[in-house]
């Protein structure tokens, strides 16, 4: 079992080069400048030859990836070309608020998901069930950014019950100390008792949650309902119900448990899933997050910033999944 | 193979089509979604066919008319240059089932065989093929398309390519996955003790025993391809103005949904639609080919 | 012994247990440990044992569909493991396979034709046309309607399956014909029309059968020859009607003994062996069946005792026998 | 002003609330500034001069008056005193020359505007001698958006130039920094020992905050959170301005947007092709619908309400007939040309003008690729040296980093050894010449460089380089309760702070 | 016999619904089984033994499963009268609980043995958790499983095959039923296992008076173990009496046929003649089930068929045995 996972982890750092190798050379196929972005517009040729050589550029490709790799481990990602700023440094403030909506996104999946697969599976092929499958297909059919303007208009313009957007209140933030300890607001202001930052964060995190966890709702919920049906089909679960056990317990002790393995390797996925749409929303409710700025990023072709994103998330889409395999691997519960 | 030897082969087919059928018709879901991608090839299909002015789409421009209501003449209201949203709708059926067919056709051009053949043969070519995959899907969904696509360079063609690199994988392991499962079945055993070679075996053994789960995953991708297409649209990575593609007119009519809702309401509706429809599909095709469904 | 067809010297087949990070080899499934059998052309040898003591892998091994750790498998005087592909491609053609599940072991989308088909294709380079009335025939040789040429393996209930496996396998015309437990997974009427079938074709094209069984009856019935294995080596060979009525090795006799028949009345006449199958990994020093033997003595448990040939021709290895 | 910092008071403070379509702030150091920063540093820094283009008057600021010798090569500036950077110390003539100096060592940003200085002298503690190298009207210069801010020297001295990069500033300005996340929201605070002091009513803080969805903007400002934003679609503006708390503005901006022809590239060479292009542009249609209304068509290079616009300048018009026939004459056959015009992606008014001509000019036979590009692929596109690889036709929008034409027609239409703005790759030596000696003129006299960079305009007009599409009009919209903003078109986007109050 | 037997089930008919329309799958005259008697169903594969044996638990999925007609009485109690809720709280565990055929796939493999047979004690015997576990004990020992506490901290897949299906037999003991099925229980086991199954079944029936319902494929498991016997075919019971009867004295074709097909020997060759059936194609709607396999088919058989006393308690439901000819085998 540790050789596996030895093993397990070795892979996913494998994993990780192949995927800076990739988005390393991905960039390299760009057909823009990245020295004229970087001096910036109505800059002279001399000032941009100046930042070819400045940048690196002119050396060859295996240098520059060599370089890139060295600066890597140092904690470098280059600087943003549009804002000349160290993405790493970037990334820090842009990566916590981007973390809260994820994890807020996939508590909604989760405690929406699987009961919802759970319900569907147990009464299959019943109006509960097609009301159960029609949502979840439903939610995995939605384009996330096109339910974001929709909660826009209604929760905001219609109703005025939510803000449009933002991560706190302006006014707040002026008022009140913002506390500042892992970035994650909602938490923070937790530790420091405050509450009236706390909800009004809550208030600005709920629209771009749920429409961020359309998605793995019904991912959740429909991987739960097939891996369920697949064991309610199961002779143990047969028998469970022969020796005369609760319904209840038997299907959501024992039943639940079994797709249990099924169900975290889905949440790794899924989590990959709202990363990745934060990228489509964070924009429209102006989140100050790693989606905003990717998607800056690409209209500005600001390849050290994409590039920066893209390996954050394939690192956190990695380890995230090496642990639930290893989860799943350690707990002789759920492995089956 | 002569017409009657064909007409007999062909027997048996008829007889698993029953049953695929008897399976749909008890699947009302699936039914539905079933007339809802056919409608949607009808639409894809014909409606470039029988719009005379659909080659003149270009000329459609008409500034005057811009972000009228929905109305009779303009079922689904008219766009910020006055062009027909619902015509404009129709036509883009085409755009997002072409793009996705192709983009999920590539994917499987270089994912299944690549699976049937680290399935098969196991051993280093196993390793060297899963590692790579692995890299591949070591990037979160629709993360390696936005890469790709904004490095490539904004267009649909290369929105297509990009979703093919970041889908192949997918298909890779399934396929593999059944490879490796079938390679021990005694049929694959059997062949190999007949002395087949191994290109026969993949051939004729691994990958139509692959088919069903295959088919069940590309039917639900075409749905998610539809929706990446849009997302990359959306965010600039996809099709160009003017095409009338869905994510596309959602991305522009953002700056008229306070003033003109039917605008971003329509495509976004048809984006919507249409991923439904493929997504109930591949639902209900996994519970149709489900060999446990099947066996009686 | 010239008119040996099989001849197994000595095999072994180690199943690596890999573990470690590298993939270290830590131990062996020792599947197939030292096996050594002749069989006679046109005899039928029955292979009984417990579920994992190793029938099919000494068989997969003999017709090289896995590797061998070691010995000499000749058959018709050609050494097989040393053969080039070619060559032993060419030998596949004599040496044919049924197997156990007949759902499994038709290529459930295929058509009959194309399977029975298969390796008049494979080895014989035969067209469709060609191949259609040679199907047909073959059908018919096992009993199947010709019309059955143009269905799906589903469309035949179990023995008929195995029909069309059986055709399969005689396609070509083989010399040798492995049947792994080919009754197993139908019942008994399609059983007794196979095994039928099986004696019928045997006269017929003069073929040799390695049968494999853990039903008994079904071995008792149509073998010569009978070797019994336990963990990975035989413990008592020879003529199968003597070993029937007299079985010499404390597992043979255990094994005959814990099956019930319509005549069983009290249950007490059931025999029952204590304990498990040891692991094939790490078998017991000496004997290997000392674990379980109701007549274990000190040195079973020292000493492995050899195969010895006893005084009525059959073999057996088992301490008692000296 | 009268703030009330209770907790409870948060809706009384003075706070005024600017929503922009972009991040408000890229880069904080006021020597290499070049782009969205303005609206920020405008406010932190102050420059010399401040120019306004209705009047034509440069307003001091950090300067009290100027004079320049009759060669037109010696500037002197009376500085003002009594004014302290936000880091404490005194402004003074050092300061000036340090500020200065540094931005053209630098060589980053706009440094290039003050390419005709030569030396900087300190006569005396509140006053400074420039001198230059050929004539140039330093005043402009010294008026100018970018990289013409006063910087404490002591700050730069004890903090390094990597300071400014982690949002710092050091200047002189009526509100300074309080907080930043990254780019994407400014909170700006009064300095309370502003030169001009706090008299009469102002704001406490300032928020600049990116909002990129114009959705959002508008309904910020309906719903009475934001005070000020722009670029709004013209749909929303028809909307706004019936709300009943909000105002609309609009007023001519410097800003105009060109169609710049590949003339280097077959059929382009042909001035007859691309005066058939210029005649099938929509211009009206451009106008009213791409740009909302909130535009002219252009007539020449430089914008209405600059100076150096010719207001008899020859205009194109729509014309598919004689488009037609031009290009009849050229040789041209119906769909046989097959064009590329790229543009920003994200800009809705260049997308709309692009989509509308690809319609016009479908219909003479002509097929018009438009790709979307982000600014810089699309320069890089441009800058190719085959000219067959570039695009036929490039979109971009000028603004003048000097308010003099001299920005606009030197930069786009002068010979260029390597490409650089210059994107129609127009070779003309006597356009070169009239507009070099304009620019030199301008120093001494206003009004006859203006009619030397006109006649230059006519040979541009002549030889139709590129479409001259219109010049925009800056749209503001306010929260009615929010006065005293006044736009300056030369300084692009900026809200003086410091003017707004509430009321 | 004027006693009410303990499960009397009664015209049960079941169906399954497929793509071929409804198909008969059970139906079942008569069958009716003592108080503390192991009575055996044999039959081939496919003859429905499962589905009745879920059907009396009502396990049965529906659909597919369609119960068309019929009655199970548990000690005059219809089973299939009562509600999936009844069944839980009333008799699955509480009076019968069953053994699964597949002793890898009956035991859920999340949770340790112990865990598992603790869960089933406490919910039918209403006993704390320590009471369970020493009762958990005790059922393990009472299965002949050595070290009974480490194998209840065992998940199953770190049992072997006879080991699971012991453990098996404990939980279903463990519910405390008095009624047992046991579906084919050494199917998937080795002889010398299925040996030590057999006797451990059979001592339960006569040492703890349980009933069990023996189900098997294999004419030979039930000779020693069953009481009376039942024999399937397509779903009907076509034979039955005491199992000494059947084996000894078969009177239908198809049980005589069935016990023929078994191979002795290689000197005693099957005298195919009596096992294999006329390939005449012949098929019809009504009648007996076994007509177009019959070695003995005549015009009567293309009737209903009803089950037909031969003596005492041996039934067959043949009409040819009324008129003689079955006696000649
Ligand atoms: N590919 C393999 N890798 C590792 N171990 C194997 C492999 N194949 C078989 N074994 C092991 O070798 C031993 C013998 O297996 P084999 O299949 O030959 O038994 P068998 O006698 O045919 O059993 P059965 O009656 O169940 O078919 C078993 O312990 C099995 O687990
Ligand atoms: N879920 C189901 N759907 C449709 N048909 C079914 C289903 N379960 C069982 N059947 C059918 O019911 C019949 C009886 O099945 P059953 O499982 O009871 O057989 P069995 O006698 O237990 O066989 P075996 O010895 O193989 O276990 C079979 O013909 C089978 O095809
Ligand atoms: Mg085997
Ligand atoms: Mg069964």
């Amino acid at each position: 079992m540790k050789n596996y996972i030895i093993k397990r982890i070795l892979l996913g750092i494998l994993v990780l080069l192949g995927v800076i190798a990739i988005t390393f050379f991905l960039t390299r196929v760009i057909p823009s400048n990245p020295a004229a972005q970087w001096v910036g517009p109505r800059a002279t040729q001399e000032q941009i030859n100046k930042a070819t050589i400045e940048l690196g550029l002119d050396k060859p490709l295996y240098v520059q990836f060599g370089k890139y790799l060295k600066d890597l481990f140092q904690g470098n990602l280059g600087n943003s070309l549009r804002t000349k700023q160290p993405v790493v440094k970037e990334l820090k403030t842009y990566i916590p608020p981007t973390l809260e909506l994820v994890f807020f996104s996939t508590i909604l999946a989760i405690i929406i998901g699987i009961p919802l697969g759970l319900n569907s599976a147990r009464k299959k092929d019943q109006p509960l069930d097609h009301f159960c499958r029609f949502f979840s297909v439903g939610a995995v059919s939605l384009p996330t950014f096109w339910v974001a303007l929709f909660l826009q208009l209604i929760f905001f313009r219609w109703l005025s019950l939510l803000p449009l957007g933002g991560q706190l209140d302006t006014r707040i933030k002026l008022l009140y100390e913002v506390p500042h300890y892992t970035g994650l607001l909602l938490f923070d202001s937790l530790i420091d008792g405050n509450f009236t930052i706390f909800f009004d964060a809550l208030k600005h995190m709920l629209l771009p949650a749920i429409t961020i966890s359309l998605y793995p709702i019904g991912l959740v919920a429909r991987m739960t309902r097939s891996a369920l049906l697949e064991i309610i089909g199961e002779d143990y679960i047969k028998a469970a119900r022969s020796y005369g056990l609760k319904e209840k317990l038997v299907m959501w002790k024992y039943a639940l448990k079994n797709s249990l393995g099924t169900t975290i390797t889905v949440l790794a996925l899924s989590v990959g899933y709202t990363l990745v749409n934060t990228f489509l929303v964070e924009a429209i409710f102006s989140w100050p997050g790693i989606g905003s700025y990717i998607a800056t990023a690409v209209m500005s072709l600001d390849y050290p910033a994409i590039m920066g994103v893209t390996l954050f998330s394939a690192c956190a889409y990695i380890v995230l999944n090496l642990i639930a395999d290893i989860i799943v691997a350690l707990d002789p519960r759920v492995r089956v | 193979m002569n017409q009657s030897q064909l007409i007999k082969s062909l027997k048996p087919k008829y007889k698993e089509f029953k049953v695929s059928l008897f399976l749909l018709k008890k699947n009302r879901l699936t039914k539905m979604a079933l007339y809802g991608v056919v409608l949607l090839v009808l639409i894809a299909i014909i409606v470039p066919i029988l719009l005379p002015s659909a080659q003149h789409i270009d000329q459609d421009a008409n500034p005057q008319q811009k972000l009228l209501q929905p109305s009779l003449r303009h079922p689904f209201g008219t766009d910020e240059l006055g062009r027909d949203v619902f015509k404009r709708v129709l036509l883009g059926t085409r755009i997002s089932l072409q793009t996705a067919l192709i983009a999920v056709g590539m994917a499987l051009l270089i994912g299944v065989p690549l699976g049937a053949v680290a399935g098969y043969f196991g051993g280093f070519l196993d390793e060297i093929i899963m590692r790579f995959t692995d890299i591949f899907l070591g990037f979160p969904p629709l993360l390696l398309a936005i890469a790709i696509a904004s490095f490539l360079g904004p267009n649909l063609r290369n929105a297509m390519l990009a979703i093919a690199i970041s889908w192949w994988p997918w298909y890779t392991r399934i396929v593999r996955g059944q490879a490796v499962s079938l390679k021990e079945r005694q049929f694959i055993k059997a062949s190999k003790a007949i002395g087949s070679p191994p290109r026969k075996i993949i051939f004729k053994h691994i990958i139509p025993n692959c088919v069903a789960p295959v088919i069940v995953q590309a039917s639900m991708d075409i749905g998610g391809v539809i929706l990446t297409i849009a997302a990359l649209s959306f965010l600039g990575l996809g099709a160009q103005a003017p095409a009338p593609e869905w994510g596309l007119m959602v991305s522009t009519s953002r700056n008229y949904f306070l003033n003109a809702w039917w605008y971003s309401v329509f495509p976004g509706l048809a984006i919507f639609f249409t991923v439904l429809v493929f997504n109930l599909l591949g639902d209900g095709l996994r519970e149709i080919l489900d060999p446990k469904t099947r066996k009686n | 012994m010239s008119s040996n067809i099989l001849e197994i010297k000595n095999l072994k087949k180690y199943f690596p247990i890999k573990s470690g990070f590298f993939s270290k080899v830590s131990a062996y499934v020792k599947a197939v440990d030292g096996v050594s059998i002749n069989i006679k052309k046109g005899e039928v040898l029955g292979l009984v044992g417990e579920s994992g003591c190793g029938k099919t892998t000494l068989v997969n091994t003999v017709l090289n569909l896995i590797e061998p750790t070691e010995g000499e498998v000749i058959f018709d005087g050609k050494e097989m493991f040393t053969l080039n592909k070619k060559d032993l491609r060419d030998i596949r053609k004599y040496i044919q396979i049924v197997f156990q599940d007949p759902f499994w072991s038709l290529n459930p989308r295929m058509l009959v034709k194309d399977i029975i088909g298969e390796p008049l294709d494979v080895q014989a380079g035969m067209n469709s046309l060609e191949i259609v009335p040679k199907v047909e025939e073959l059908l018919e040789m096992v009993g199947l309607p010709k019309e059955g040429v143009y269905k799906y393996p589903h469309e035949f209930s179990g023995g008929q399956r195995q029909r069309i496996a059986i055709a399969r396998a005689l396609a070509l015309m083989p010399k040798l014909v492995v049947l792994d437990e080919p009754t197993s997974s139908i019942d008994v009427l399609s059983q007794a029309q196979i095994l039928d079938l099986l004696g019928k074709l045997k006269e017929k094209f003069d073929l040799t059968y390695i049968l494999i069984s853990h039903d008994l009856s079904v071995v008792s019935y149509m073998s010569d020859k009978i070797a019994v294995m336990y963990l990975g080596k035989i413990v008592e060979y020879g003529d199968s009607r003597k070993i029937f009525e007299n079985p010499k090795h404390p597992y043979t006799q255990a094994l005959f003994a814990a099956i019930p028949d319509i005549n069983t009345e009290r249950i007490e006449d059931i025999a029952t062996l204590e304990g498990n199958v040891p692991s094939a990994i790490n078998p017991p020093k000496g004997c290997r069946f000392h674990t379980r033997c109701p007549k274990a003595m000190d040195i079973c448990s020292k000493d492995e005792p050899k195969l010895i040939t006893l005084s009525d021709g059959r073999s057996a290895a088992c301490h008692l026998m000296k | 002003g009268g703030n009330n910092n209770g907790i409870g008071g948060a809706d009384q403070m003075d706070i005024v609330y600017y929503a922009y379509n972009a991040e408000p702030i890229l880069n904080w150091d006021p020597s290499v500034m070049f782009s969205n920063g303005v609206i920020i540093l405008n406010n932190v820094y102050e420059t010399l001069l401040r120019f306004d283009p209705d009047t034509k008057e440069f307003e001091g600021i950090l300067a009290t008056d100027y004079s320049q010798s009759e060669d037109g090569l010696t500037w002197t500036f009376n500085l003002r005193e009594g004014v302290k950077f936000h880091d404490g110390t005194d402004f003074n003539a050092e300061a000036v020359k340090f500020s200065i100096d540094r931005t053209i060592e630098m060589e980053k940003g706009a440094s290039y505007i003050w390419s005709a200085v030569e030396k900087i002298n300190v006569v005396n503690d509140y006053t400074v001698e420039f001198k230059l190298s050929y004539p140039a009207p330093l005043n402009l210069i010294a008026s100018s958006p970018y990289a013409a801010f006063i910087m404490s020297p002591s700050a730069v001295q004890n903090n390094g130039d990597e300071w400014f990069e982690q949002a710092n500033e050091a200047g002189t300005g009526p509100y300074k920094l309080e907080s930043s996340s990254m780019g994407d929201e400014v909170i700006l605070a009064k300095y309370d020992d502003y030169w001009n002091g706090w008299e009469g009513e102002h704001f406490d803080k300032a928020i600049v905050k990116k909002v990129s969805e114009t959705s959002s903007r508008r309904q910020l400002i309906e719903k009475g959170e934001a005070d000020i934003t722009h670029n709004l679609p013209a749909e929303d503006v028809e909307a706004l301005k019936n709300v009943q708390n909000v105002e609309v503005l609009s007023l001519p901006s410097f800003t105009n947007l060109f169609g710049f022809f590949n003339t280097e590239k077959a059929p382009l060479d042909n001035v007859k092709v691309r005066k058939a292009l210029a005649y099938a542009f929509p211009y009206d249609d451009v106008v009213n619908y791409a740009a909302g209304g909130y535009a002219e068509q252009s007539r020449g290079a430089i914008p209405k309400g600059h100076w150096g616009r010719g207001d008899d300048l020859f205009q194109y018009s729509k014309d598919l007939d004689k488009a037609k026939s031009l290009l009849d004459e050229a040789g041209i056959n119906q769909g046989e040309l097959k064009l590329l015009l790229t543009y920003m992606s994200g800009d809705e008014a260049e997308k709309k003008a692009a989509e509308l001509y690809k319609a016009e000019l479908s219909k003479i036979g002509v097929e018009l690729e438009i790709r979307a590009m982000p600014w810089e692929s699309q320069w890089e596109m441009a800058m190719d040296t085959n000219a067959q690889n570039r695009q036929d036709i490039l979109m971009m929008y000028w603004w003048p980093d000097t308010s003099s034409p001299y920005s606009w027609l030197y930069s786009l239409y002068h010979t260029e050894e390597d490409i650089l703005f210059n994107l129609a790759y127009y070779y003309n030596e006597d356009f070169d010449e009239i507009i070099d000696n304009a620019y030199a003129l301008s120093g001494e006299d206003l009004d006859a460089s203006e009619q030397e960079f006109i006649r230059a305009q006519e040979i541009l007009i002549k030889d139709s380089p590129s479409i001259f599409m219109f010049d925009k009009e800056d749209v503001w919209i306010l929260n009615s309760s929010l006065k005293g903003f006044k736009p300056n078109p030369a300084y692009p986007l900026v809200v003086y702070f410091y003017d707004c109050y509430r009321k | 016999m004027s006693e009410r037997p303990y499960l009397h089930i009664k015209d049960l008919k079941i169906n399954f619904v497929s793509y071929e329309g409804e198909k008969t799958v059970l139906n079942i005259d008569e069958i009716k089984i003592n108080k503390g008697e192991a009575y055996g169903i044999i039959g081939e594969s496919g003859t429905g033994k499962t589905v009745l044996a879920l059907s009396i638990l009502q396990l049965l999925e529906m659909p597919p499963g369609k119960i068309v007609s019929g009655q199970i009485l548990l000690e005059g109690d219809d089973l299939l009268k009562k509600t999936q809720r009844q069944m839980q709280k009333e008799i699955r565990g509480k009076k019968i609980s069953m053994i699964f055929q597949d002793p890898m796939s009956t035991l859920n493999p999340v949770f340790t043995v112990g865990e598992q047979m603790i869960k089933v004690i406490e919910e039918n015997q209403k006993l704390d958790r320590k009471q369970a576990y020493k009762k958990a004990v005790e059922m393990i020992n009472t299965v002949k499983l050595a070290d009974a506490e480490r194998v209840m901290n065992k998940y199953p897949h770190e049992l072997s095959g006879g080991q699971r299906q012991r453990v098996i037999i404990a939980l279903a003991l463990s519910c405390g039923a008095e009624f047992i099925i046991a579906d084919e229980p050494t199917r998937n086991l080795d002889v010398t296992i299925q040996a030590g199954i057999l006797k451990l079944i059979k001592n339960l029936q006569r040492n703890l008076n349980v009933t069990v319902l023996f189900i098997a494929n294999n004419p030979g498991l039930i000779s020693a173990t069953c009481d009376n016997a039942g024999v399937l075919y397509k779903g009907e019971i076509i034979e039955k009496g005491t199992t000494r009867e059947i084996l000894r004295n078969p009177q239908h074709p198809y049980t005589f046929t069935l016990l023929n097909a078994i191979p002795k020997n290689k000197d005693t060759k099957i005298d195919l003649s009596k096992v294999i059936p006329p390939n005449d194609g012949e098929e019809i709607k009504e009648g007996c089930i076994y007509y177009n396999r019959c070695l003995k088919k005549q015009e009567s058989c293309k009737k209903q068929q009803k089950l037909l006393n031969v003596k005492d308690t041996h039934y067959v439901k043949c009409s040819l045995f009324r008129e003689g000819v079955n006696n000649e085998q």
